[in-house]
């Protein structure tokens, strides 16, 4: 009998456990980061890489130039080469933040960005060393007066470190002063409908109107996506966990690892909103002397000191982390990708949701091109975005498309079947800001229920749905007008005409007071009613 | 029709088209008013048990946008029927008005036949004469059988005389048998059946002969034209009417339209309803008391019954409110020839003489 | 029907179920060989342009247990059918049949109505008499007008005559109708219009006797006792007829019905098609020619088209797969009435003597 | 201006990168491993436990014993405790066992078992520590004449490590001579509907017929779930993977850290199917010399060595790692719990998805107590199990809801609209074992969309629905062969009776004989068409 085919013992099974590397896991589940199939893969490496420039760009507070290039090698093997103009990264920096899982600058931070938990960027490289087994190859120029450093760059898997293969350091490369650029083998598979590389560009450039990107499909064609704007949206600011948001074992740990000599401070330093005043109010509410140490509290002290933190009024957290895109911009960005006859976008005040900020955005497009298909009764397109990011799976997960299908859309003169979206000659844009995106997966497709966000989303697109309304009634209104006039100069005649005919009577009448009373009058009525409708 | 009556539509018909030139002639904003035929202005008439259109107007005036096309579409139709009357031989049906429109010109058109045929029921409201009268004319339908001698003008205008007897298979009732002058009329009573089968089986059993009645087919609901008849023969030679259908509410129903008219008509119901007339069965009590073959009452059945019995027509006669809390006891309905079960005979033989008896007791 | 006719029917019947006897009477396991309806078994006869049954039939047998309840009931309804006919005067309805069907017993009653219907084709077509011969009468409909005298037993008994043009709004056609003796007949053509609303302006625009003509209402698809009269008329008479229709595949359909019979009647074809029939109109080339208004052909119509044109019975007729063709390509529709936007006089003026014309030529 | 409204340079931004603990991850991505909300949370805490008291006494070859405690400590706190009478853990495992997401002894090999990733039960632990501050207690009991350790466990977040609180070594504590037993605080909630910690432990039961559970409520109930069989499931054993489901990446680190000396070697070692001529094949193919070492490969090479791997001959994997439950120990386990006059079930043989071996098993239970609800036209109940797990959550989005969803169940007698599962009075149950199960997200709730699994599943199925149909169809026989014959005898008398009538004959006939003739006749035309049939 082999040793397998024994009943194992206690000592048995602990020979047999290990430590798994996230690098590892992420091979094997990479399915959960956005590559379960040859064309979504070639779309997320194009979406990391892009993501990262401009966040990049927007941090070093550059407008950005980005060139985008996919390259067919083979069948099913592509090779895809992104550059931006950004700052460029620092030559140490470089292999960890390519490959290494779970690295990067965003993670522990409470901002708005693109990118969140650092996985992206590397799981690419990763994606790339598993199925076609070339390293990345990463360019950055971070001075302007320097040179290009250059990496060929691999994962080892096993301790999900990096393995750098070549560097380098040469005269050119980087068109811009100062940048990177990324390139990277993998198998993939090229499609050109509406989840393809040149639909993720076109909505990146709509809500980043102030970047300008360059993009060469595998079959040649260059796309070029101006910019609309010279100015960037309003720059994200850090801030600090709100004691809305806090949960038990969070607070355990800040209160071990805190640097602050008593509670009040504590308090205060760690905690946006939380004043002396509030601090003071908290530890009376929870019972716990302002002198404390914070790792002098006992468990049972640990707890009610959160009670008391979620029990206190307190001002909404800060909202400066968040950079929407602003409804001018959104405009901008919508009118020079879309040839609509009316276009409205709004920017909602912030809102909050497990004490995370969030701030949602909308736009409808209505009308112009878009009524080609109108014949069609197709359903309106539902343009996703977080972050400024385009989210291009997954529709039926999300809370936006949630959102957007509850509202009553005949209330605003579009057809809808059921609870499904909209039909008509429309674009509706929803944009979530938030600090923290609660994705339902790493992957980035679709964002979770909460009731907060759908909430918002409702009460934004409803706003445009309303303007939008307001619009279609106003060209309807001009239009009729003028019928009414020739209406009843038609058929005013015809009445006298027939009752004359009628009545077997041959007498001559002058029809023109008639008309011209009944014009007078109908318009006045006609007038206070329309006051009376709106 | 007389000639007398022909002058009467003739200037009632006028009389609109005056009222309109008259204001014209003012340099009124000219307008007309037209018996509202909206349910809010329909009353059961609790005297002749039927539903009668109310003092409620609405005015139809050249000053309303809504208002100006139909306006001169009516003064237009009323001017063609005019014409019609004046040929006196000439009818047309409510399509073939509609079709003709068409060469009124793309003003004056109509675009869907609804337009035309509401405006026909305004112009029976206001001059208070069934269409017929001003010769817009109903497809026909139903027949007469019995010893019943009627005159009237041929389609081609030629003066006949006929018995109802003489026919192989029945004389159709349509707008001019339905006018006929009743010549001579030997009968007691009228039977009006709905099925044509039952209808079939009276004739073939003598029916007419045995119960000394004129037979009238109602093929369903009864046609205009065959309530007017009915109404004439009630009225002009008081004979009593009694009306067999199938048992069910629809059945029911139709025997009501008789009696009582419709909703929709009640503008006109004082021309074709026969209130005295009344309903012999087949009722929900004959489907238990006979065993009679029957269906489940379906949930629009039960829906109509309730419908009904909220209906004051039936509010107001105990024993048919009786039948149709009968029938949502039993659920069931029965058609006539259900009866045939007993053999061919049965139904003249044994359940009408015992029907009649009761219904004459009463 | 004559006394002769009578007792061969009767005979007729009777075979049926001698032949059952006999077989039992030798310890056979009895059969009924009965001519097969289904579709594999309905051949285009070129010769009379008419679908016909073939040679293939079906057999019913006691031995098989699906059969031996149908095989009962078949008997039954014979064994009744043959005493309507002894009685003379008495027919019913096939509804009617079914009811009388519940005093035969749990056994023998038919649940549902479609039973009883296919056993009384089955007996149609294994003695080839319509329904109508053994006293199984459909509802009337259709109507004639014209001058035509007929002499009948009315429907108690009495014998009768009667000139067509004697009549208000029409003679209507049913199985003692059909079958009447023409005693005189003055027309020269038969004129067979699809609605009742053209049918009356024929009437009142004397067609009759513009065109000399009788004139049929078919109200829609024609009755089997309508085809059956308008048959008599071309056979006995020998008068061509025409016939007149909305202009749509299912108005053409009805004027092939005329001609050629259906599909579902193929065993019973020869009694009642006339092949020499011929369609008027509203053609597909009048509804471009006279600019009729219309409405879009829908797909059940464009489907119909379809479906027509592999047709044999349209196959060969070169002028009428035409029209198919033109249907599809205009893809419009336009009912008879829209002629009248030419006024009232022009169907009979101009447009149906151009027609005649036109068909007379050929 | 403060620090972050400045323009960032690559400076700037490389002070700010910083690695992530996986803890730190999957704490802030807690909804990927099925804890969304209080009631999923609850229920996922029982079922790591209680899947990892099943794992360990099946490789230990031990029948299991299993109690399950919920009691409700105040309002949305709950305490869970779950012990088994498995093998227990050496003293120094239990800590990283626990406490360190990523660490275990089923990740790395090829093999059924119900845990995959080393994480489910360390990832309650991490929850009960965020959302109540309380650590996990642990007690052990390896040895049978030892005594019990008992451990006080939380995680140190940073670093991913375990952190005691507290060790002990005690006489008493496990019921039996050896096992395990953790007890869990979190905050949570309790339902009693579909997704209830009952369903899924009765669920379990019916896959698990040789398990005895016990379940002691939040009500107090006791529930208890008998042993069906003394008999455990064939035991899986580990196998090397396959060259046809291995990927270029994995291929260059195999090569890289193999210790055998040449290809050859490399070849037959490291993977299944492979013997010394399919090893001499796959190097013919790929152009390689059979002696090079195998860390000697250039990039080249390694693509050409993979695609020889994938275009030669090979058996299928070995299918010994996997441990269906049979189709015996099915019906038993079904026949425990569920009520119905028939039942059936199937295993499957063996088959493959992207190399890695995997079983379907199906059953179908019809009529009994399932017919109470026949009148109301209910949906059948899908049972879905992957590796002897239940599947509570998510059936939409499962391959296995899918694939039953498809058949056409009109075929097999049952009502069916659209694309749904059927209605009428019947369960059916579907279970995949594979050495690794494809689950669409960590929280294990559905399986993804390979063809291959789709296939078997709809293959299984539509085979236990035959066996239903001819069930259905058996009884409706039996019940219509003693209507045959009284129909003859009503209907033949009848039949000469009317021919009589109709012909006007009186002969008396004697009717006897016709009816034996007829009866014997059809007797055997019925038969024999019974038989054409089957």
């Amino acid at each position: 009998m082999k040793k397998e085919d024994k009943a194992k013992t206690a000592k048995d099974m602990a020979l047999e456990q290990r430590a798994i590397s996230v690098a590892e896991f992420f091979e094997k589940n990479r399915h959960l980061l956005g590559f379960d199939n040859p064309s979504k893969a070639l779309l997320t490496v194009v979406k990391e890489a892009v993501d990262n420039s401009l966040d990049a760009c927007e941090e070093a507070n550059i407008l950005p130039e980005i060139e985008v290039e996919i390259k067919e090698l083979e069948e099913n093997r592509y090779k895809i080469t992104v550059e931006d103009n950004g700052p460029g990264i620092l030559r140490d920096q470089i292999p960890r933040i390519f490959a290494k899982l779970l690295y990067g600058s965003k993670f522990h931070r409470l901002r708005q960005s693109r990118g969140q938990q650092g996985i992206g960027i590397s799981a690419s490289v990763l994606y790339a060393q598993l199925t076609t087994g070339h390293p990345a190859i990463i360019y950055s120029k971070p001075n302007k007066n320097g040179k290009v450093h250059v990496f060929h760059l691999k994962i080892d898997i096993l301790k999900n470190e990096p393995e750098i293969l070549k560097e380098d350091l040469i005269e050119s490369g980087i068109k811009h002063p100062t940048g990177t650029k990324i390139s990277i083998i993998i198998e993939g598979k090229y499609i050109q409908r509406y989840h393809s590389p040149y639909e993720y560009i076109k909505q990146t450039a709509i809500v980043n109107p102030w970047a300008h990107i360059k993009y060469k499909s595998p079959t040649g064609e260059v796309f070029d996506f101006p910019r609309a704007v010279n100015k960037l949206s309003k720059r994200p600011k850090e801030i600090k966990p709100h004691p809305y948001g806090v949960e038990l074992g969070i607070l355990i740990r800040m209160l071990k690892s805190t640097k602050s000599r008593n509670i009040s401070a504590f308090l205060q330093n760690e905690f946006s909103r939380v004043g002396a005043n509030s601090a003071e109010e908290i530890c009376r509410l929870a019972g716990i002397d302002l002198t404390r140490k914070p790792q002098s509290l006992t468990h049972e002290e640990q707890e009610k000191l959160l009670k008391a933190m979620q029990r206190v009024k307190l001002m909404r957290p800060p909202t400066d982390c968040l950079s929407p895109i602003g409804e001018e911009l959104l405009r901008e960005g919508l009118s020079k990708e879309i040839n609509a006859e009316f276009i409205t976008t709004i920017t909602r005040d912030p809102s909050v949701y497990r004490g995370i900020p969030f701030q949602i955005e909308a736009g409808i497009a209505y009308g112009g091109e878009l009524k080609k298909n109108e014949e069609t009764g197709e359903q309106a397109k539902l343009m996703r975005f977080a972050n400024k990011i385009p989210l291009l799976y997954d529709p039926s997960g999300c809370a936006i498309t949630k959102a957007v299908s509850s509202i009553r859309w005949r209330r605003y003169g579009l057809e809808q079947s059921g609870n499904a979206l909209p039909r008509g000659p429309v674009i509706i844009l929803v944009h979530i800001a938030s600090a923290w995106v609660p994705y339902t997966s790493e992957s980035k497709e679709a964002i979770a229920n909460y009731p907060e966000i759908i909430k918002e989303i409702k009460l934004a697109v409803q706003e445009c749905a309303r303007r939008m309304l307001m619009y279609i009634r106003k060209q309807t209104r001009v239009k009729r007008e003028t019928q009414r006039l020739s209406i009843f100069e038609n058929y005013i005649p015809l009445i006298i005409e027939n009752a004359k005919e009628l009545a077997g009577i041959k007498t001559k009448i002058d029809i023109q007071p008639i008309i011209e009373k009944v014009v007078k009058k109908d318009l006045v009525a006609h007038e206070s009613k329309g006051k009376e409708n709106n | 029709m007389k000639v007398k009556e022909k002058k009467i539509i003739k200037k009632k018909l006028e009389e609109i088209g005056k009222s309109v030139v008259e204001q014209a002639k003012n340099h009124k904003v000219p307008y007309l008013r037209i018996p509202s035929r909206t349910t809010n202005n329909i009353v059961f008439d609790p005297k002749s048990l039927c539903y009668v259109i109310g003092n409620k107007t609405i005015m139809r005036s050249a000053g309303n946008i809504r208002h100006v096309k139909p306006m001169a579409q009516m003064l237009k139709v009323a001017s063609f029927c005019k014409d019609l009357v004046e040929e006196e031989l000439k009818h047309e049906t409510k399509r073939g008005l509609y079709y003709i429109s068409e060469s009124w010109g793309e003003k004056l058109k109509f675009d869907e036949q609804p337009e035309s045929d509401n405006i026909i029921e305004d112009i029976e409201a206001m001059i208070g004469e069934p269409r017929e009268n001003f010769h817009i004319i109903p497809n026909p339908g139903g027949a007469v059988y019995g010893d019943l001698t009627l005159k009237f003008k041929n389609p081609s205008g030629k003066m006949m005389k006929i018995n109802c007897l003489q026919t192989a298979d029945g004389q159709t009732i349509g707008p001019r048998m339905s006018e006929a002058e009743i010549v001579e009329c030997n009968a007691k009573r009228v039977i009006a059946i709905e099925t044509s089968g039952m209808y079939n089986r009276f004739m073939e059993e003598n029916a007419h002969k045995k119960f000394n009645a004129i037979l009238v087919n109602l093929e369903g609901q009864a046609t205009r034209a065959t309530r007017r008849l009915i109404k004439r023969l009630n009225e002009i030679k008081k004979l009593p009417v009694y009306i067999f259908t199938d048992g069910d509410p629809w059945g029911l129903h139709i025997a009501m339209v008789i009696m009582a008219g419709s909703a929709k008509s009640a503008h006109i119901n004082k021309m074709l309803a026969t209130p005295s007339a009344k309903w012999i069965g087949v009722t929900a009590t004959d489907i238990k008391k006979y065993k009679l073959r029957s269906d489940k009452l379906k949930d629009v059945d039960l829906k109509r019954i309730k419908e009904l019995k909220k209906d004051p027509r039936y509010r107001s006669d105990k024993r048919l409110l009786e039948e149709l809390k009968t029938w949502e006891e039993i659920k069931k309905k029965a058609e006539q020839q259900a009866l045939l079960k007993y053999g061919l005979r049965y139904v003249v033989d044994e359940y009408f003489p015992a029907k009649l008896k009761e219904m004459e007791k009463k």
